[in-house]
């Protein structure tokens, strides 16, 4: 009879595969997790009880910083639920180049998720080549608004600046480029008989836990259920531009891959579009007071940025400043069902779990 | 202050004065069957990119903005940013608008059947005192809200949750919020079915916050409540694991509420 | 060779000890560089996989001195221990992994007259003391009483021996084929046809395996940057860390030369090219299989240790087994 | 050879102290030290994915004999890439100190320098020097990667500037 002793494993802070300062305290017996509990904190900033100290606009780059990944989004998020509280018109031409900078932000995400998982998996390469589109999409970016990550680029009732010349154009050039390396990624890992070995039946939970867990984003979609706010509640212009919502059916880690790839040609669908449609001038501010004072009351506004669901809950006492902040910050929301999947796996399938997961610890800790 | 932040102070004004109104209208806005989104707005109708203009929209884009008139004030709260524009310009949709529903002074807001649908419900299934108020949101994309006794804040929650006409299984946010005078818990839930979103909220004593936990109904409440215990230091009963999930256990006070010193102002 | 045979017949003296280290010399410094560059080719490649450059600031333009700068800083490093490690296993660990390393390299034929010991059973030697560092890794992850060390360590165990068994049932093919087990001989036979065209089963199973046996991607579940940090040497820091990071290579310079060997035909030239010498024959040959190993790297995820065993002990090894049988037939009915 | 020993200064003195082998043996290790500089792989916030940029293809840190590990026993340096917080603190001190010596700090970004935008923040450090001693301090929020690839070579320079001379780069 061998006795066999379980242990405690601290995986994180610092850890190759958290993909920050997340920190797991696994129960092992073995290579067999028996229980895992999330630590999370780490990066605890209190970006909630600044903003209530500050002006809205001077909130924009503190969103920059909570979800770095995706910071697009982010100053999407605020910039909209203030918009909807003052009731504020956006132009057209700014509401255009938003979508464009959101996608191109998205596909951005994607790439470092697509990169970073593989890594975790324990392949390099694909995390170079990932890189190496995402270079371009941020000198894109950097070049419509001086900033490589965290771009400060939203402000409330447009955008901060035109889109220089020939910009458009550089877009239009990268969205062929892009659809023909995303090709690329597929033959160079989709196949492959080791990757789908890793991800095939890993992680898996169904559609009701899915929503009893408050999962969102492609975490929600893999299994099955086509739940993307820019359709179901389209907000901007969305609702002018023709993309389907990738779905999984296993709602696995192999499910959860695919709608993420799939999620990125369909942001290149978007980006085609928005590119044609794109007003050939415009104002890219609305009419907005000097100082942003909403009125009194309350709101709360829901996006969806490449983890999910990101909300934003302004309670307005009339001020210059906010009255209490609130993101509804999907990586938060998603992990937590992290404990559950973890149950019973062995340590590799750990890796495979959370990168699956997508989360940004900026975002999770807020 | 410019001309249009007085504009909006008038708002804010009138908005207080108009929820309550739109709550004694309930029978005006039970007599426009079309306008009640229960009916007519299914979730197709809502993603199909070429149909923008479903009901509710309609009536939000008859607002006045481009036409600041003072007696049409009232309708310009209405949420604007979110509304669906047409392909063209600016122009030929607000004709079509206009022709399409001419402008009413204080009209109720289109969701307010909604919310009296859901009031009803829960005042038949639970009891008369279960809800402590009721308004729509109109800042919030018109948003139903339900400020629920804390005494019946978790049946409500479980009623919406399960009850087959409300069907809201999506929790998307939970947060508490410290106003000096009490705390609030605001729930924001979604129903996929249907496409509707409904914020429930509920009043706490500041001195002694305390709630029963919507952890045993949806288990993704479970860190957002440990983050309200965390930095508002409300607590949660029935609560599976509650614990200080951000800052860790030995900080002391709850930086989120209004009157929090930190020990080290200066570093 | 003779004087070889007749110096290890000779009674000890302090004369031929230094013969000895005089002979061994320059194998170590050929060793020792190919290690050194092997390190820096493989940063290369993964680098122009990946399309970077790789290192190419140290050492002029190809950064040919990186590697030695990279061990000097690692033998002027601090050598920490941690206080709860268990102290003399720790320190002997190192060392376990790496002395079989050089000791294997001993049997391998680089041509036909640079060969150190001619064994009769050179395979089978090589394969028993390569199986030793086994002991060494374990003990590391032992001794460092890191939990993650541990891991590695058992995993390395587990892997090392499922693959060994595949290993060398491989090569029982090549065995039956050439009739010896002596090295030189098994190099002889291949003088017409290299025997990864009379074996190819044996090939295939006998690369995996050793792919394996050097933990390398998709195998490198000890190591597993991304699960275990670094695996069974997480502890180790300066120079100690520096010997399993040779032992490592070591271990590739001698797959990869075995390799040459048995199905590649060590330094028998393609017929008609027999101008070239043989020890080009030889380096070219296994710069090639070098080359596989680094490729295989830069393009593969890793497998999880239930489907590495799995794999081992369900699909390698019934392969080696029929492999064998169809060796035999093909033998009797054939040649 | 006549030598006019009188007339040299303290400074050159102190320059003959020290052996002739001696500063070439130093030389020849700061040589290794600085051109094989491993950072701990180790992220905290937006500044990381940065860090993740300069190791990727664009950027490529490899060329300067740099390559990420993940154990601090196997690195020299640390490179602190975002903001530190209470929490953070003292895990970051305990792997500086579980890194073998000699070792240095790079702090990245404003936030690591000096906690940055979150400066008035309840739960965040103000500058990651508090917990340990820094070398070299990179501006930007985040940091250009060519910015934190110029941080790199500045604490190279440094390495070999300190065995070279013999004297201390400080701030102070």
């Amino acid at each position: 009879m061998i006795r066999t002793e379980e242990m405690l494993l601290n995986v994180g802070p610092q850890h190759p595969s958290t993909h920050g300062v997340f920190r797991l305290v696994v129960k092992v017996d073995g290579e067999i997790i028996k229980e895992a509990t999330p630590v999370i904190g780490y990066l605890h900033r209190g970006t909630e009880k600044l903003a209530e100290d500050l002006q809205y606009t001077q909130i924009i780059p503190y969103t920059d910083r909570m979800d770095y990944l995706s910071a697009m989004t982010n100053n999407y998020v605020i910039c909209h639920a203030v918009e909807t509280l003052m009731d504020l018109e956006v132009p057209e031409r700014a509401e255009y180049l938003r979508i464009i900078a959101m996608e191109l932000g998205r596909i951005a995400s994607h790439l470092v998720w697509y990169g970073t998982y593989l890594m975790d998996i324990g392949t390099t390469s694909p995390f170079l080549y990932a890189f190496r589109e995402r270079e371009m999409i941020i000198n894109l970016l950097n070049e419509l608004c001086g900033a490589r990550l965290t771009f400060n680029y939203m402000r409330i009732g447009g955008v901060k600046w035109d889109a220089p010349e020939g910009w458009i154009d550089k877009v239009r050039e990268f969205i062929p480029y892009m659809r023909e390396q995303l090709d690329g990624y597929h033959e160079f890992v989709t196949g492959n008989e080791i990757f789908l070995n890793r991800v095939k039946g890993v992680g898996q939970y169904t559609q009701e836990e899915a929503i009893q867990y408050s999962l969102s984003g492609a975490n929600l979609r893999c299994t099955g259920i086509a739940y993307d706010l820019r359709k179901a509640e389209p907000y901007s212009i969305y609702h002018r531009f023709e993309f389907d919502i990738p779905v999984g059916e296993t709602g696995d880690a192999w499910a959860r891959y695919q709608c993420r790839m799939a999620e990125m040609a369909e942001s290149l669908k978007i980006l085609e579009q928005a590119v044609e449609q794109f007003p050939e001038d415009g104002k890219i501010m609305g009419k907005v007071p000097r100082i942003i004072k909403p009125p009194k009351g309350e709101v709360y506004v829901r996006i969806e940025s490449p983890r999910g669901e990101i909300g934003c809950y302004i309670a307005s006492e009339g001020k210059k400043t906010p009255y209490r902040l609130k993101f509804r910050r999907p990586s938060f929301y998603n992990l937590q069902i992290l404990p559950k999947l973890l149950e019973g796996e062995n340590m590799a399938n750990l890796i495979a779990i959370l990168g699956g997961v997508d989360i940004v610890l900026g975002e999770v800790d807020g | 202050m410019t001309e249009e932040q007085d504009h909006q102070s008038n708002q804010n004004q009138e908005k207080d004065t108009v929820d309550p109104k739109a709550k004694d209208n309930i029978e005006e806005a039970k007599e426009q069957p079309a306008d009640n989104p229960l009916n007519e707005e299914s979730p197709e109708k809502i993603t199909t990119p070429s149909d923008q203009q479903s009901s509710t929209k309609k009536e939000r884009s008859t607002d006045t903005k481009s036409e600041p008139s003072p007696t049409e004030q009232s309708q310009t709260e209405k949420s604007k940013s979110d509304k669906p524009k047409s392909e063209h310009t600016k122009r030929p949709r607000k004709k079509h608008t206009k022709k399409d529903q001419p402008p009413e002074k204080k009209e109720p807001s289109p969701n307010q059947p909604i919310l009296d649908h859901y009031v009803k419900i829960i005042n038949k299934n639970l009891s008369k005192d279960a809800i402590d108020d009721a308004f729509v949101n109109r800042s919030s994309k018109e948003l139903p809200t339900i400020v629920a006794t804390p005494k019946y804040y978790f049946s409500i929650a479980k009623l919406l949750r399960d009850h087959e006409e409300l069907q809201f299984h999506f929790l998307s946010d939970i947060h508490g919020i410290d106003y000096e005078s009490h705390m609030e818990i605001y729930a924001y839930l979604y129903s996929m079915s249907r496409n509707q979103s409904v914020a429930l909220k509920v009043k706490l004593d500041r001195e002694n916050p305390a709630i029963s936990s919507l952890a045993p109904l949806w288990k993704g409440a479970s860190w957002p409540e440990n983050e309200a215990y965390d930095l508002l230091g409300i607590s949660f009963e029935n609560h599976p694991d509650l614990k200080r999930i951000l800052l860790g256990e030995d900080w002391e006070g709850y930086p989120l509420r209004k009157d929090y010193e930190p020990y080290d102002v200066e570093v | 060779m003779e004087w070889v045979s007749g110096l290890l017949a000779s009674e000890p003296s302090s004369s031929n000890f230094f013969t000895y280290i005089f002979i061994s010399l320059p194998l170590l410094s050929v060793v020792l560089g190919f290690v050194t560059y092997a390190i820096l080719a493989e940063r290369k490649v993964l680098g122009y996989i990946q399309l970077r450059y790789g290192p190419n600031r140290t050492g002029g333009k190809f950064g040919l001195l990186q590697t030695v700068a990279d061990v000097l800083k690692l033998l002027i490093k601090e050598d920490t221990r941690p206080k709860q490690a268990d102290r003399p296993l720790f320190w002997l660990a190192p060392i376990i992994a790496f002395v079989p390393s050089f000791m294997v390299l001993s049997a391998i034929p680089f041509t036909e007259s640079v060969v150190f010991a001619n064994f009769g059973v050179g395979l089978l030697y090589f394969i028993a003391v390569s199986g030793l560092t086994t002991i060494g890794i374990l003990t590391a992850g032992w001794a460092s009483n890191n939990k993650y060390a541990l891991m590695g360590g058992m995993r390395s165990a587990a892997q090392m021996i499922s693959y060994e068994i595949p290993l060398l049932m491989s090569l029982v093919g090549v065995v039956l084929f050439s009739g010896s087990m002596n090295l030189i001989e098994i190099v002889e036979q291949q003088q017409y046809v290299p025997y990864i065209l009379v074996q190819p089963i044996g090939f295939i199973i006998f690369v995996i395996a050793a792919t394996a046996e050097l933990n390398r991607i998709p195998f490198d579940l000890p190591e597993a940057e991304s699960e275990l940090i670094a695996g069974y040497h997480v502890e180790y820091s300066g120079f100690r860390f520096a010997f399993f990071m040779l032992a490592e290579y070591v271990y590739l310079f001698a797959m990869s030369a075995l390799i040459t060997v048995l199905f590649l035909g060590g330094w028998q030239p393609i017929p008609g090219l027999g101008f070239i010498p043989d020890f080009v024959w030889f380096a070219i040959k296994f710069s090639i299989v070098v080359y596989m190993f680094m490729w295989i790297r830069a393009t593969w995820p890793r497998l999880r240790a239930d489907q590495l065993m799995e794999f081992g002990w369900k699909i390698l090894l019934p392969a080696a087994m029929a492999n064998i049988f169809l060796s035999a037939i093909v033998k009797e009915l054939f040649f | 050879m006549d030598m006019n020993l009188e007339a040299i200064t303290a400074q050159e003195r102190d320059e003959m102290h020290r052996n002739v082998f001696f500063i070439t043996l130093e030389q020849l290790k700061s040589w290794a030290r600085s051109n094989s500089l491993w950072p701990v792989q180790f992220g905290l916030a937006c500044c990381a994915i940065e860090m993740m940029g300069v190791g990727a293809s664009h950027y490529d840190l490899d060329r300067f004999g740099s390559i990420f590990r993940s154990s601090p026993r196997h690195s020299d340096c640390m490179i602190v890439s975002g903001t530190v917080t209470k929490k953070m603190a003292p895990i970051i001190r305990r792997l500086y100190d579980q890194m073998p010596e000699p070792k240095w700090v790079i702090a990245m970004g404003s936030c690591a320098t000096a906690g940055g935008p979150y400066f008035y923040s309840y739960s965040v450090v103000k500058g990651v020097d508090q917990v340990v001693p820094v070398d070299v301090y990179i501006p930007g929020c985040p940091p250009n990667p060519a910015a934190l690839i110029y941080g790199i070579n500045k604490l190279q320079e440094k390495i070999r500037y300190e065995a070279k001379t013999g004297k201390r780069v400080t701030n102070t």
